[in-house]
């Protein structure tokens, strides 16, 4: 009935982490985080824009969020939520563009409450999440002119991409405007790393709740993402110094 | 020069899409309408029919489960209704719920044993210490809290260095893969423009 | 910072223009570059080679327009030459874009004299990506009762020596689909079955751990191993006369690598300082 | 707490779901991985439901372009929204309109796609020229990688000395393979983390809650 225990007892071990911080930070600890120059970047890209006159540009990508890669575009939209609440302070205007169905009623409801916690519930305006469509190349074409007529000042393509996101970084930084990317596919890490002016590698596009909110769940689940973290990398160094001296104990044990 | 309609249709809409290299225009523009329409016209088609193949055709052969699916689907739209706006909470979270179960199933056996085990390997060669040093240092790299003790700081740098190199050598190869299909389908575009249109190239 | 508000960046204009006429030069008049025969194509070659008359290997495609340049040659060549070792095909779809593609293959492959039902059976799309996959292996004629077109499969010879995933000898996958390298191996692992994986070169980074740890037996990386598997035929088609523009490509590219260097240490720096 | 059908019950429901596909992953019960893919196949029935409001989203944008009257390019919201309706209804009645269908999906949809994709090429070519700098560390190791494999990849390279495929080889089974997997093994963790803050209902700004 049970295929393999290894994987299940890793599963559960990780979670019970991941809770444990949590709620070792909901009731009263603290876990300073270090810097991030991707995120310090986007108070000053907003600020920028402002400066231009010209509105803040987002998009979390082509993924559906119904897949194993979902939780790349949830982190893209929960960063969006942040970038709108700032936006809206500065009184800036935020487009998105959508390509997915289900990322664009998730990225409604989620600017409706990033602008009602800024204060400015009026500003929300449905006209200003576009969705194109989930044919890849048609939401690229449609982004690129967007952008482009719209004379965005900062660009944010965070979330999980596919082969367009090359074509919008290229068409943002192009237009003048600061760009910031993030995205955990590997196969399109490369472009975005090399296109724009900033870039949250992998795991860094998950952590953007607990760097702009604070709140005890998403710092609390950092902390428990580090020490998986840790963890992995030991059973990656020890087990190979381990299998050098021909013991293959971890090794095996992860195999089963 | 070629005398097919197809033929002509396909060269003038890819010389309306390269146009964007020049600069946003008008040419551009109507092209990116008539792309964006197609493709969103093409997209819902397929979404009825699997509405139809996955959720009526079934239902109507007795599968009487799939009234909740129907209904859930049809929740959606109470948005545009305030009083009811509360009702498409569910069907929102019920995707993003089957979403982030196939995630975190799928990454702990997929991405996070099977690739540890993976780079377990005898430390005899240069290629096995580089594989296991960069896989190491670059996970930890991802580090977020702040450490205490200098010691800790300065191993941080040294790991940060080590795993930025051996991400970044990871990047320059990426870039290479994405490139050469990029090349192969500009070939095929080039061919298309100079040998079916032009008949430039034989 | 580096963003500025937009004006007129002319040199864009001249590396367009570059990159166009880097390609188009060597499509127009051919430079004849050899081409040497690596390590990778000649490992699938190999793996084909040794295929006979009581093999039946699987083919799957899963890929769209844009990779089409790079993946159909791959899948043409795979399925051609294992016909012309005798081995029979079975092919099927995880997209529907694929199954046009599989459509094509088949087509050719019976022009080239291969008899449908007994040497080669196109099955069609298989929805559900690793769920379909993994019913299908499990119980074949489950998942289709028909080949694509819509004849039983009690009708078609081939079919009554095929019921489940063991009854492949090897698999070839060609995909443009990132997920299909995570998941084929991780069904096929009960079976027994190779495992071939051909690609598009994008995709050829994430195939390497696969690779490394023998879950993939050999893989294609995008046109350049189609270019090779092309010569290893004897049959010299697109890919082949793609090698030139490859190259032509990759030689602006660096070029401009290095071109941006110097301006940088000769030009930029010294401003800076 | 009070359970209310606005607010905590979709959050429950998610929950419930949820646990069930993951179980279903982890521990074989044949019903129970029957039941686990029927609620995957319902995530995807409701997905083609949800196309709809972005449909509405689409069309009311351009819509409201043509009534508005001021704009001078209104003909392409006129433009976008009969191709829509064209291409809906010969894809959706393929049968009765094959040859239009064809017509449009091989020489509209596919060439748009292909020279939209292509677009990547001259992109990455700026780029480089932009952005392959050797400023510092991380410079010089993008800009080795790259090289290298580029040079490994073309026929040109082999060309020139034949250690370069060798290298680009190494560069793609070493550092790239430790570099990927670095990466793949610290996202896989945050993805965990970020899946189970929905599961467990924690995260909920995606259905409007705060």
């Amino acid at each position: 009935m049970i295929k393999s225990y290894v994987p299940i007892v890793l599963f559960l071990l990780s979670c019970g982490v991941i809770l444990g911080w949590v709620r070792r930070l909901s009731s009263g600890g603290t876990y300073p985080l270090r810097r991030i120059a991707a995120l310090d970047a986007v108070t000053e890209a907003i600020g920028r824009a402002t400066e231009l006159g010209r509105p803040v540009f987002f998009t979390a990508g082509i993924r559906d969020v119904a897949t194993s890669e979902g939780m790349q575009v949830v982190a893209g939209v929960e960063m969006l939520s942040y970038v709108a609440e700032k936006a809206a302070e500065y009184g800036t205007r935020v487009i998105a563009t959508v390509a997915n169905q289900n990322v664009f009623a998730m990225t409604a409801e989620v600017l409706q409450v990033a602008y009602k916690r800024a204060g400015h519930p009026e500003v929300y305006r449905e006209d200003d999440i576009r969705f194109l469509s989930p044919a890849q190349m048609a939401y690229a074409a449609g982004t690129i002119a967007i952008m482009r007529r719209e004379k965005i000042g900062a660009s944010f393509l965070v979330g999980g991409f596919a082969g367009e996101a090359m074509i919008m970084a290229d068409a943002a930084v192009e237009t003048g405007a600061i760009q910031i990317s993030g995205t955990a596919r590997m196969a399109q890490l490369p472009l975005l790393v090399a296109v724009s002016d900033y870039c949250l590698l992998g795991e860094e596009i998950f952590a953007t709740g607990a760097y702009f909110s604070g709140s005890p769940v998403s710092v609390g689940s950092l902390a428990g993402q580090d020490v998986l973290k840790l963890v992995a990398g030991a059973l990656v160094l020890g087990g190979s110094l381990l299998a050098t001296m021909n013991i293959t104990f971890v090794k095996d044990l992860l195999g089963k | 020069m070629s005398s097919s309609f197809s033929v002509w249709t396909t060269a003038l809409l890819t010389l309306g899409v390269y146009s964007f290299l020049i600069g946003y225009n008008p040419v551009f523009a109507i092209v990116e309408h008539l792309f964006v329409g197609i493709g969103a016209g093409y997209m819902a088609a397929i979404g009825l029919q699997n509405i139809v193949k996955q959720g009526f055709t079934p239902l109507t052969n007795g599968n009487a489960w799939l009234v909740v699916p129907i209904a859930l689907g049809i929740m959606i739209y109470a948005r545009y209704s305030r009083p009811v706006a509360w009702l498409s909470r569910y069907p929102i979270a019920i995707v993003v719920a089957v979403g982030s179960a196939l995630t975190i199933s799928g990454t702990i056996q997929a991405q996070f044993i099977a690739q540890i085990q993976d780079t377990i390997v005898p430390l005899t060669s240069f290629s096995n210490i580089v594989l296991v040093v960069g896989t190491a240092t670059t996970i930890w790299y991802f580090y977020f809290g702040t450490l205490k003790s200098k010691a800790a700081q300065q191993s941080y740098e040294w790991i940060s260095v080590a795993a930025r190199a051996t991400m970044m050598m990871a990047f320059g190869a990426g870039y290479t893969g994405i490139l050469a299909g990029n090349i192969a389908r500009m070939v095929g575009i080039i061919r298309q423009l100079f040998g079916e249109w032009l008949h430039f190239i034989k | 910072m580096t963003a500025q508000p937009a004006k007129p960046q002319h040199w864009r204009r001249i590396i367009h223009l570059l990159v166009f006429l880097s390609m188009l030069i060597p499509l127009l008049r051919p430079l004849g570059i050899p081409i040497p025969i690596g390590e990778t194509s000649r490992a699938v070659y190999d793996y084909i080679q040794a295929l006979g008359p009581a093999d039946v290997l699987l083919v799957s495609s899963n890929f769209s327009v844009p990779q089409a340049p790079e993946c159909l040659p791959q899948m043409t060549c795979v399925t051609l030459h294992a016909l012309s070792r005798g081995a029979k095909i079975v092919v099927i779809a995880s997209s529907a874009d694929g199954a046009r593609y599989a459509t094509t293959v088949t087509e050719l492959a019976v022009d080239e004299g291969a008899r449908y039902g007994t040497d080669i059976v196109l099955l069609g799309f298989l929805p559900g990506e690793e769920a379909g996959v993994s019913a299908f292996l499990a119980d074949v004629h489950r998942t289709f009762a028909t080949d694509q077109e819509g004849t039983p499969l009690a009708n078609l010879p081939l079919m009554q020596t095929v019921h489940t995933g063991s009854d492949f000898k090897g698999v070839s996958v060609t995909t443009a689909s990132a997920n299909d390298m995570d998941f084929w191996p991780r069904q096929l692992q009960k079976y027994g079955a190779a495992l071939i994986m051909a690609s598009q070169a994008s995709s050829w980074p994430k195939l390497q751990p696969y690779l490394r740890s023998g879950q993939v037996t050999a893989g294609l990386n995008g046109q350049r191993d189609a270019a090779e598997y092309e010569l290893l035929l004897h049959r010299p088609a697109s890919s082949v006369a793609a090698m030139d523009a490859t190259s032509g490509a990759y030689l602006l590219i660096v070029a401009l690598v290095v071109a941006s260097n110097v301006a940088y240490f000769v030009f930029e720096r010294r401003k800076g300082r | 707490m009070k359970l209310t059908l606005e607010r905590n019950l979709p959050l429950v429901a998610a929950f419930l779901i949820g646990v069930i596909i993951v179980v279903a992953y982890f521990v074989d019960i044949p019903q129970l991985t029957r039941v686990s893919t029927e609620l995957r196949n319902w995530a995807v029935i409701i997905t083609a439901f949800t196309m709809g409001i972005g449909l509405v989203n689409l069309s009311s944008v351009h819509v409201k372009r043509i009534a508005a009257m001021n704009r001078k390019d209104w003909y392409n919201s006129v433009l976008l929204l009969a191709a829509m309706g064209t291409m809906f209804v010969a894809t959706y009645y393929q049968k009765s309109f094959e040859s239009l269908f064809k017509y449009l999906f091989d020489n509209v949809y596919g060439p748009l796609g292909t020279a939209m994709m292509s677009l990547v090429m001259f992109g990455m070519a700026v780029t480089c020229y932009r952005g392959f700098k050797l400023k510092n560390l991380d410079g010089f190791f993008i800009v080795f990688g790259a090289v290298a494999t580029m040079l490994g990849n073309a026929p040109v390279g082999a060309a020139i000395s034949k250690y370069i495929p060798a290298l680009s080889d190494w560069v793609y089974k070493i550092p790239n393979v430790a570099g990927q997997r670095g990466i793949l093994i610290s996202s896989a963790v945050g993805a965990l983390a970020v899946g189970l803050r929905v599961l467990v209902g924690l995260e909920r700004r995606h259905i409007g809650l705060d």
